[in-house]
C-alpha cells in the first residue's frame, strides 16, 4: 500500500488536524467527538445543515463546511458512518434556534447512527430534520433491499440547501427543498482502479488490466456489471442513458450535469468525459444550465468517474449561484 | 449463574476474539461489503473493554458496553451491536442471571437489532446467526427451568454457527451487501460471523459460571 | 493503460472542447493554432499574462485563464511544450496595448518556443517580457546544465501576476514581480507511483512497491534518489528541509505554503501532509501567512506531492487576496 | 547533384524512419527525459511531409520543413530541428546542391541548433551526432571539390551513428536528461538518435542523385 500517511489508523485524526490548520478562518475542527464546524458556530435563527459519512470521499463534506453550504460535518473512519455522538454533538453546536437538517446518504450504517442521534438531539431541545440522499440509480431500488445508495447528488444538495438555509429558509421548507432535488436527481458511477482503505491495506476489489466495474459504489461496493475497458465515449454513454431514462428526464428539461472524478481521474480525463456528457445530455434535450466537473465526491485514489444530472428550477438555480465560501467549493465570496 | 464479573470475563472474550480475527471479518466484508467489519467491532469492542470497569451491575455493565460500541463502531455494525447490548441491559436482573434471564436478555437484544435495522431472518445479515441462537437459548429454558448453562450457551453457539453458514447461498436483502443482489451470493456474511463469535464468546468464557 | 480516453492521439483536443463547454463564461478555446484564452479577450491597457506548457498538468495553466489570473495558455501535446505559433496567437489576442508578459517553466523546450514565440510576437509589434521560473530544488542549480526545473511556484506567481496585471502594474513592473517571486520561492517534490503519457501508453518510470522518488520532476523526470517508502511525515521532513535550506528561508520570515498533489494523491493524504509541512515550517520560524492545498500543478495520475514555499511581502498577499475567477482557482468573485 | 525533389524524397524518407522508429524514440526518451520523442518527431515530420509540395526550389522546401516542424513537433526537438532546417535553407544555393554546399548547408544547421540551444560537443545532445556528421561531410568536401555524394553521404551517416553510440556513457549537461546528473550515463540520447536517422535517410534517398 503506497500512501503518504502514518499509522493507518491515525489518518482521519491527522488529516483533519492538517485540514484544521489549513482553514482556520473557515472551520473549527472538534476531536472527541469527532465533527468539524464552521469558524463561527451556530447562527442565530438560521437553520444549521449538516451532513456527515466516513471519510475518504474528501472534500466531502468537511471540504464543504464554511459560508453558504454546510454548518457542521461528522467524518467516520475511512468508508465507515460517523456514530451518534459526533452527529449530536455537531448538531447542538449549530443549532441556532431554528433547528438542524440532517443530510444522511443512504447506507444502513448512516441512517441508522444518524436517526439514532437525530432521537439524542431532539431529546436534547433540538429540532431536527432529516433527509436521505438516494440518487444512484446502479442499485435497484427496492423496498425489499437497503434501497439506492446516496452518491453525486449529496453535493449538489449540500450546496442548494446551504444556500436556501443562509437564505433564511425555515427548517421544513429547507427539508423539502432537498427531498425534492434528491427526488429530481440521478447519479451513476464506474472504477478503473479499486481503492486501499489504509486500515485494510489492500485493494477493496480486483479489476482486471482490461476490466472496468460499471456502476461503482463511492466506497468500492460493486456495480452493476463488469466490463471490457472501453472508449471515454462509450464509458459515458453507458452512464448517461441510464440515468437520463430513469427518472426519466425529458426533451426541455434544465439540468444541471455534475461530471465527478473518483479520485484518481485527471481532469484531462474528466473534460474529456464532459464533452461526452453533454452531447448526450443535448441528444436528449436537456439543457445543461449549470454544470460542476472536478473531484467532489471521491472515493480515496479510485480510478473513474460518475455522472449525475439534477432537474433546476429557477429558485435551484438562484441557490446554486449563491455565494459559498468552503475549502471545497468557493464562489461568489 | 451470571455475574457482573463473568459478563466482563464475556466481553473481554469477545473483544479478544474479534482482535483476532479483525483481519478475517474484513475479509468477509470485501467482496460483499466495504472491508471495514472487523475494523469497526475492533474499534467498538476496544471501546467497549475501556468502558467495562466502572459499571457495578450486570444491566450497568452491559449499558456501558452499548455505549462504547455505539460511540466507536461506527457503519451498521455500531448502532445494531450497541441496540443489541442496550436493550439486553435493560432486560438484566438486578443481581445473578439464569439461563432463562440470559435467554431473555438476548431475544431482547435481537429484537432490538431487528426493530433498528428492519432485517428478516433470510435477509443475510447479523439477524440469521442471533435468531437460530436466541431460539436455542429459549428452547432450553423452556425445557428445564434451571438449565445448566455451559451446555446451553454451548448449544446456542453451535446454533449461531450453522446461522452464520446458512448465510453463504442467501442473497442479501439488508445492508451494503444488498446492492449486490444475486451477487451477494457465495460469500458469509460478515455480522453474521461476529455475532456468532458474540455467542460463543459466552460459551468460552461463561462455563465456568 | 486504464484512462478515460478515446483515441490517445485526440485527448488534448478532446479535453480541451469539454472545458470549452464546460466553462463558457469565463474562456475561449481556439484550435490550430491551440490556446485559450479569457472570454472577454484583450484588456485594453492592461499588460497581458500568458503562459503555457505541455498538458497533463490540469488545472495548470488553462484553468488559470479568467479574470484575475492568466489572460491566455498555451497548452501543448502531454508533456510536450507547445508550439510558437500557439504563444505568438495567445500573445497578439491577449495584447491590450501595455504588453505581454511570458510566464515560462524552465524546460529547454518551453523556453526555446517561447523564445521564437517572443521574437515573432516582437516583430509583430507586440511588447514581450519573458520570466522563467525555476524553483525546484531537487535539480542542482548550475550554468553547465539545463538548470532548475519550473514547478509548483508557476501557479503560485501566475495568480499574484494575474492580479497585478489587473491591478494596473505596467509590463516590466509585472515581469519585476515574478522575477522577484521566482527568486523568492523554492520547491520539492515526490512520487509514489508513475503516470503513464497516453500516446505513450505505458508508465513513464517503474517504481518498485516499496519505493518512492523524491525529487521527482512533474512530467516524471526522475529526481534525487529512489527510497524506501515512509511515513508521511518523513516524506515530508524530506522534502521541506531542502526547500527551506536552499533559499535559505529565515526565522520569521512570512511565506506561503502551498502543498499539492500530482494528481493521485487524494485530499485525505495532502491535508495529513500539510499538517507536518505546517509543523517543520513553524520549527523553522516561519509565519504561515497563507497557504493553499490541493491538486494545483499535476501530472497526470502520478501519486505524490510537492512542496513550495514562498516569501510574502504585504503586496505579494494583497496580490494572492485579490480576486481571481478561473475554472481552477476562485475567490473573492 | 540534389534537386528540389530529391530534398522531397529525403524528407519523406526521414519522416518514414521515424514513425518506424516512434516507440524505439520514446523508449530511448523514458530514462533519461519524459518519454515523448517519437511523438514529438513524428507529429512535426507529418507536418513537414504535408507542407512539402507548396516548395518549388531547395531553400523554400527546407525552410516549409522547418515552418513544419517549429508548429507541430513542440518539445525541445521542435525549435532546434526547426531551426536545423531554417538555416539549412538559408545557405540552400538556388538550384542544384553539390557535396560542397551539402556541407556547408548542415554546417549551418548545426550552428543554428547549437546557437538555439547551447549545447556543446559531449553534453549528450543531438549535437553529439550532427557534429561528427558535418565533420564528415566538410572533409569530404575539402577532399575533393565534387566529391562523389553517395559516398560522402553514407561516410557522414557512420560519423552520425559514432556520435550517436557515443552518447551512451556522456552525462548530460542540456536538456531535461542534464536534470539526472551522473544517472543520465548508459542511455543513448533520443536526440542524437533522431539527428542519425536524418543522416542515414540522406545517405539512403539521395545516393540516385
Ligand atoms: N439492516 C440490517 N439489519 C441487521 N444487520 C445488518 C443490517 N445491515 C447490515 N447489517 C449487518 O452489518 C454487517 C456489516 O457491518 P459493518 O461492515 O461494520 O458496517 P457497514 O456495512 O456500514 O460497513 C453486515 O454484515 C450485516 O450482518
Ligand atoms: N540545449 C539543447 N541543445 C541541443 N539538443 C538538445 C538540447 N536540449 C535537448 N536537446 C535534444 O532534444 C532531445 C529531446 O527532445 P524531445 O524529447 O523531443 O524534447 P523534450 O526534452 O522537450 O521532451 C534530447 O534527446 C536532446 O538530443
Ligand atoms: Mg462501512
Ligand atoms: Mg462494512
Ligand atoms: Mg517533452
Ligand atoms: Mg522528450
Amino acid at each position: 500500500m503506497k500512501k503518504l500517511i502514518n499509522n493507518p489508523d491515525a489518518v482521519v485524526r491527522e488529516s483533519l488536524q492538517g485540514f484544521a490548520a489549513a482553514h482556520p478562518d473557515l472551520v473549527q475542527v472538534h476531536f472527541d467527538p469527532t465533527y468539524v464546524v464552521r469558524a463561527d458556530g451556530a447562527q442565530d435563527g438560521k437553520v444549521g445543515v449538516v451532513s456527515g459519512g466516513g471519510s475518504g470521499h474528501e472534500p466531502m463534506h468537511n471540504g464543504y463546511v464554511g459560508r453558504g453550504m454546510l454548518d457542521a460535518a461528522c467524518p467516520g473512519e475511512v468508508f465507515t458512518s460517523p456514530t451518534p455522538d459526533q452527529m449530536q454533538a455537531a448538531t447542538e453546536a449549530v443549532d441556532g434556534g431554528a433547528g438542524v437538517l440532517h443530510l444522511v446518504k443512504n447506507y444502513t450504517g448512516d441512517v441508522m447512527n444518524f436517526d439514532m442521534a437525530a432521537d439524542l438531539a431532539e431529546d436534547g431541545g433540538t429540532d431536527v430534520r432529516s433527509v436521505v440522499i438516494n440518487d444512484d440509480v446502479a442499485v435497484e431500488d427496492s423496498t425489499y433491499t437497503a434501497g439506492r445508495r446516496g452518491v453525486g447528488a449529496t453535493v449538489l444538495i449540500e450546496k442548494i440547501c446551504g444556500a436556501a438555509a443562509a437564505d433564511g429558509y425555515a427548517l421544513d421548507d429547507v427539508a423539502d427543498l432537498a427531498a425534492a432535488c434528491n427526488e429530481d436527481a440521478r447519479s451513476m458511477g464506474m472504477a478503473l482502479t479499486s481503492c486501499t482503505v489504509p486500515s485494510a491495506g489492500e485493494p477493496t476489489f480486483d479489476l482486471g488490466e482490461e476490466e472496468m466495474e460499471i456502476g461503482i459504489g463511492i466506497h468500492g461496493e460493486p456495480g452493476r456489471e463488469r466490463k471490457d475497458i472501453a472508449p471515454a465515449d462509450e464509458v459515458v454513454d453507458l452512464l448517461m442513458e441510464p440515468v437520463i431514462a430513469d427518472r426519466p428526464f425529458t426533451d426541455g428539461d434544465d439540468v444541471l450535469l455534475f461530471v465527478n472524478s473518483m479520485g484518481g481521474t485527471p481532469m484531462i480525463e474528466l473534460y474529456l468525459a464532459y464533452r461526452k456528457a453533454v452531447e448526450v445530455a443535448e441528444a436528449h434535450g436537456l439543457n445543461v444550465v449549470r454544470n460542476l466537473v472536478g473531484p467532489y465526491i471521491t472515493s480515496l485514489e479510485m480510478a473513474g468517474m460518475s455522472v449525475t444530472l439534477l432537474q433546476m428550477t429557477e429558485e435551484r438555480i438562484r441557490l446554486w449561484d449563491a455565494p459559498v465560501h468552503t475549502p471545497g467549493l468557493r464562489w461568489g465570496a | 449463574m451470571i455475574s457482573t464479573e463473568d459478563i466482563r470475563r464475556w466481553i473481554r472474550s469477545y473483544a479478544d476474539r474479534i482482535a483476532e480475527q479483525k483481519a478475517y471479518l474484513t475479509k468477509l466484508d470485501s467482496p460483499i461489503g466495504d472491508g471495514d467489519h472487523g475494523q469497526n467491532m475492533n474499534r467498538g469492542m476496544q471501546a467497549a473493554v475501556a468502558a467495562l470497569e466502572d459499571a457495578a451491575t450486570p444491566a450497568a455493565t452491559l449499558q456501558a458496553v452499548a455505549m462504547g460500541l455505539i460511540s466507536k463502531t461506527g457503519g451498521a455494525s455500531g448502532p445494531l451491536y450497541g441496540t443489541f447490548f442496550l436493550e439486553a441491559a435493560k432486560q438484566a436482573p438486578a443481581d445473578a442471571i439464569d439461563g432463562a434471564d440470559w435467554a431473555a436478555m438476548m431475544r431482547a437484544g435481537l429484537d432490538g437489532v431487528q426493530r433498528r435495522g428492519n432485517a428478516q431472518p433470510g435477509d443475510k445479515t447479523m439477524v440469521d446467526a442471533l435468531t437460530p441462537g436466541v431460539e436455542a437459548l429459549e428452547q432450553a429454558a423452556q425445557d428445564s427451568p434451571s438449565p445448566a448453562l455451559p451446555d446451553i450457551l454451548q448449544a446456542a453457539a453451535d446454533a449461531t454457527r450453522e446461522g452464520m453458514e446458512a448465510t453463504v447461498p442467501m442473497v442479501a436483502r439488508k445492508g451494503r451487501a444488498s446492492y449486490l443482489g444475486e451477487r451477494s451470493k457465495g460469500h458469509q456474511d460478515p455480522g453474521a460471523t461476529s455475532s456468532y463469535y458474540l455467542f460463543q464468546a459466552a460459551a468460552d468464557s461463561l462455563t465456568s459460571a
